[in-house]
């Protein structure tokens, strides 16, 4: 209380003293407002997916990781981005009581610049409620239709029509997961227990008869395919848990092997890869990326991942091992540069690739914190 | 000129202060919400991600966002962390239609201002935001509109999920 | 390769060894089974609150913090246990798509023996969206009523009839917060911002008249009172942001404020009450146990903890001050032995309190990383 | 005995492993769900509170409770430290009626055996609890009955919502 009175004292003075001096306008009194888009430029959107609450899915910076927003999908959400990057849906489930309770699935479109639920569409009660993959859900024939992976535990593939807004089919796939949406047309394939791959087709109307079948491909209990692969042309490319590569021509009536490819041969240390977006391709050179660990036993295939390897597809060549940051997700961007993306632990992390540096990966950005992204998605 | 000397003296008084109350802060009662890193995340963020440009008006307070003047009475996620700014929601969220006010002193002017705390509403917590908690004046419940512990998202009619906090200043304090 | 067969050589010996000796007998196909009853011995209540998701109540035992199960209501879900800790109360919200959509508000009955939701009352989707506290949601009149604060932001309280199981009156409390229960009788008593304090009554009927308001009790523009206080007999204490105890009759027609007690005169260090739940009393030997800081300024009233004072109501004195873990939450197991839990960060604490040290508080144990809980409840 | 020699070798060959196996599975993909202390809780516990009569069956094995041999392709939180028990359902919840099946080597006999790993039901998830997560002879979608990402709770009528695991023996697999 002294110290008090002896500062009031000498603080007059000064007190007096400022108020001699200019004194700045007040601050006028501001406006609430709401942002109306998001900030601008190309856009890396992840998911934070939820099992008892709301999953996220986050819109940062593709250039500078800078978080831009977000959007709330329900439960077990998955997602795809359209090709335009302008527009995403995620389907999600949400619980009367949240864990408990009566169950609706549905469908919700966002406009990414307003990160803006534009509408929403109930479609069966089914989803699969799995982490998310980029195989659980896909748009296909020029956008026409969007398809959801079902799970009761039995396969089905719930069609719906975007320009109704409405479901228009629900196709069952027994024994059978993932969709490889076709390059063209209303088709999607799909990997089978037996080792085969099965083609699906329907029409506007909504029929659809028995699928194409394959011959069988591989074999699940002796070298198993991951199941989300990486679209090269007409093909599409499998790593199996041994470390091969199935090259998977998807474009005919039928699907059909085209070559398997020995991708760890040579190789020291008992390699396989890891993860689950494991694989992913860059167009425009030609390479292939994998999440690969060291010293794989049964059971190991997703683990943390030590490494990323750059293969070239086309001369069938490794052509790098970078290290990893224990990523089991990966996501190229198809710019001019390769740039590639890897979700693992509760972060994003950057790479910058070097075409003249047999495509070494190097890492450069990381967005720590970010939550346990299961998938990423960017437009081209 | 009294309350010139007396807003002052409490800055004076306060200096000593900054350590324990950016820590103590790390305890408020909405901060259960802030689980980044399983702990709270307090008046200092264990990893500050700030856009580039916000990072100005830290800057002046030794970088901790949540010590930024018109942020006295603020309990919940920086906004301006999230798409949005100090004045603005995130696009896509929708502001609440209630706030609670906070009376804060601007060391720049000298001045107290009304801040009003508005919720964004309507979308999930983004836990990378900083989340502040501060309550200078803060009282409980049966001064409703000085009370921080709450989701004004309440009186919205469809968003009523809590998403982040602005600080918008509607006056001068009187 | 060379190495796997020579050690196969060695153990085709170990192993033909292996066998000659006793084998077990194979483990018996065991049966999928559901816990009929948590494990026995008294409980403590944790809230772990939500609002994106389900929140959790955790149910640990009371002695040695053990988990036994949790139950899951909604969002920002309040909580009361009865008197016997059979019965716990939960209300909480549901908003149609988590974080956005239509709200529906309620209250789950759970058997505490059987962690399960006994029944649902739905009531006006009014509750307070607020971090739970004990002034938030009571039993009254011998447990027939239960109460729920609103905040829309106007405030009421609704009162549900338990035995019929339905919402009986909304009372309409504007200004007022919190619910004091009554000790007999349909009755509740509030805290106004004039600094009065209000009763209400209601009959079997719903009807309720006006409230019969006190003279002003403090001043909440000069020391402000924290609204959760602790019953003592006919009397409730309250703390005040200065540091005093506030001890209000409410057992009357008119609330009555019986005495002011100036808790920290003679203490150095402007130390100063801070928490939520931040006093509470052992009645079985007086002490008034109450959650304090130093260096206390103007917005530190939440801030944590750094000292738990142990005060003797009948005397006025200050008995003992111990260091407390950053709590701001504080419960008192009202043993002969008195045990205080502390919820601070993400951890619960447990003091034994010694009567022949002047109820020094000694920290025996901890459940680190429980949850952030916001209030805890056991029965007697 | 080719089996019999074959296991043996199985377990030399991953003696090696297990200090890089412990760390490898805290990525499992299901684990995103485990959020204890922000980061993710994996086969050691970051803090491991484990009722004491649980700790018998860890304890043969450096006290890493998801490296018990009936847990060899366990994708979840243990059931058995909220309340529940290695083969039932905490009180409350409901079991999933479908499940995955592992086999899993027990080395106290030396014999393989199948374990349903059935989902508990209808709760939120206990952080507090373990969350182990291994992948022996696991598969993905295409085979279901061996896939350990998805949430087994689904085909339950009112009760979807992911709480914890347990692992049942159901037999010996031949």
């Amino acid at each position: 209380m002294i110290l008090r009175t002896a500062l009031t004292v000498t603080l007059s003075g000064l007190a007096a003293q400022a108020m001699a001096q200019d004194v700045p306008a007040p601050i006028e009194p501001e406006t609430l407002t709401v942002e109306e888009a998001i900030a601008p430029g190309p856009n890396l959107f992840a998911v934070d997916s939820s099992w008892s609450g709301a999953s996220n899915i986050f819109i940062v910076g593709a250039d500078d990781l800078a978080m831009k927003g977000n959007v709330s999908p329900g439960m077990q959400a998955l997602m795809v981005l359209n090709d335009a990057g302008d527009t995403l849906f995620s389907a999600s489930n949400y619980l009367e009581r949240i864990v408990y309770g009566t169950r609706t699935s549905v469908v919700q479109e966002f406009d990414v610049q307003t990160a803006s639920v534009t509408r929403e569409i109930e479609i069966p009660a089914k989803i699969a409620m799995v982490e998310v993959q980029p195989g659980l859900m896909s748009l296909v024939d020029d956008e026409k239709y969007l398809l959801v992976q079902n799970a009761t535990p039995a396969t089905s593939v719930t069609v719906v029509d975007l320009a109704a807004g409405e479901v228009l089919a629900e196709i069952p796939t027994p024994g059978c997961w993932i969709m490889i949406p076709a390059v063209t047309g209303p088709k999607f394939t799909t990997i089978c227990g037996d080792g085969t791959f099965a083609s699906f087709t329907w029409g506007a109307d909504g029929s659809f008869g028995d699928p194409a079948r394959s011959e069988v491909i591989f074999d699940p209990d002796g070298d198993a395919l991951f199941t989300n692969g990486a679209r090269v042309g007409e093909m599409m490319v499998f790593a199996s848990y041994e470390g091969n590569l199935f090259v998977v021509d998807d474009s005919g009536d039928v699907p059909v092997l085209t070559e398997t490819i020995a991708m760890t041969d040579g190789i020291d240390g008992n390699f396989a890869p890891t993860g689950s977006e494991l694989i992913t391709y860059h167009a425009g050179t030609g390479t292939l990326f994998v999440l690969m660990h060291g010293d794989a036993y049964d059971g190991s295939h997703k683990d943390e991942s030590t490494e990323i390897w750059a293969y070239d597809f086309e001369a069938r060549e490794l052509l790098y091992r970078s290290n990893s940051n224990g990523e089991n997700s990966l996501l190229m961007a198809q710019g001019e540069t390769p740039r590639l993306y890897g979700a693992g632990g509760d972060s994003i992390y950057v790479y910058d690739i070097d075409p003249g540096a047999r495509f070494a990966a190097r890492h450069v950005d990381t967005f720590e914190g970010i939550g346990s992204i299961s998938m990423m998605a960017t437009a081209e | 000129m009294t309350k010139l000397i007396d807003t002052i003296l409490n800055r004076l008084d306060r200096a000593a202060e900054t350590g324990s109350r950016a820590q103590a802060r790390s305890h408020g009662r909405r901060s259960f919400l802030a689980r980044l890193g399983g702990t709270i995340v307090g008046a200092v963020a264990v990893t500050p991600i700030l856009p580039f440009d916000r990072r100005a008006h830290a800057a002046g307070e030794g970088g901790d966002i949540c010590a930024y003047w018109r942020n006295c009475a603020l309990d919940g996620y920086l906004c301006e962390e999230t798409g949005g700014s100090m004045t603005s929601c995130p696009v896509g969220s929708e502001a609440s239609s209630v706030s609670w006010v906070g009376t804060c002193h601007n060391p720049e002017d000298e001045r107290d201002y009304l801040v009003s705390y508005n919720d964004c509403c309507g979308k999930a917590m983004n836990n990378t935001a900083t989340f502040c908690f501060r309550s200078e004046r803060e009282r409980p419940g049966y001064r409703m509109g000085l009370y921080n512990d709450i989701n004004w998202c309440m009186a919205n009619t469809d968003a009523q999920g809590y998403y982040c906090t602005v600080s918008v200043v509607v006056g001068q304090a009187t």
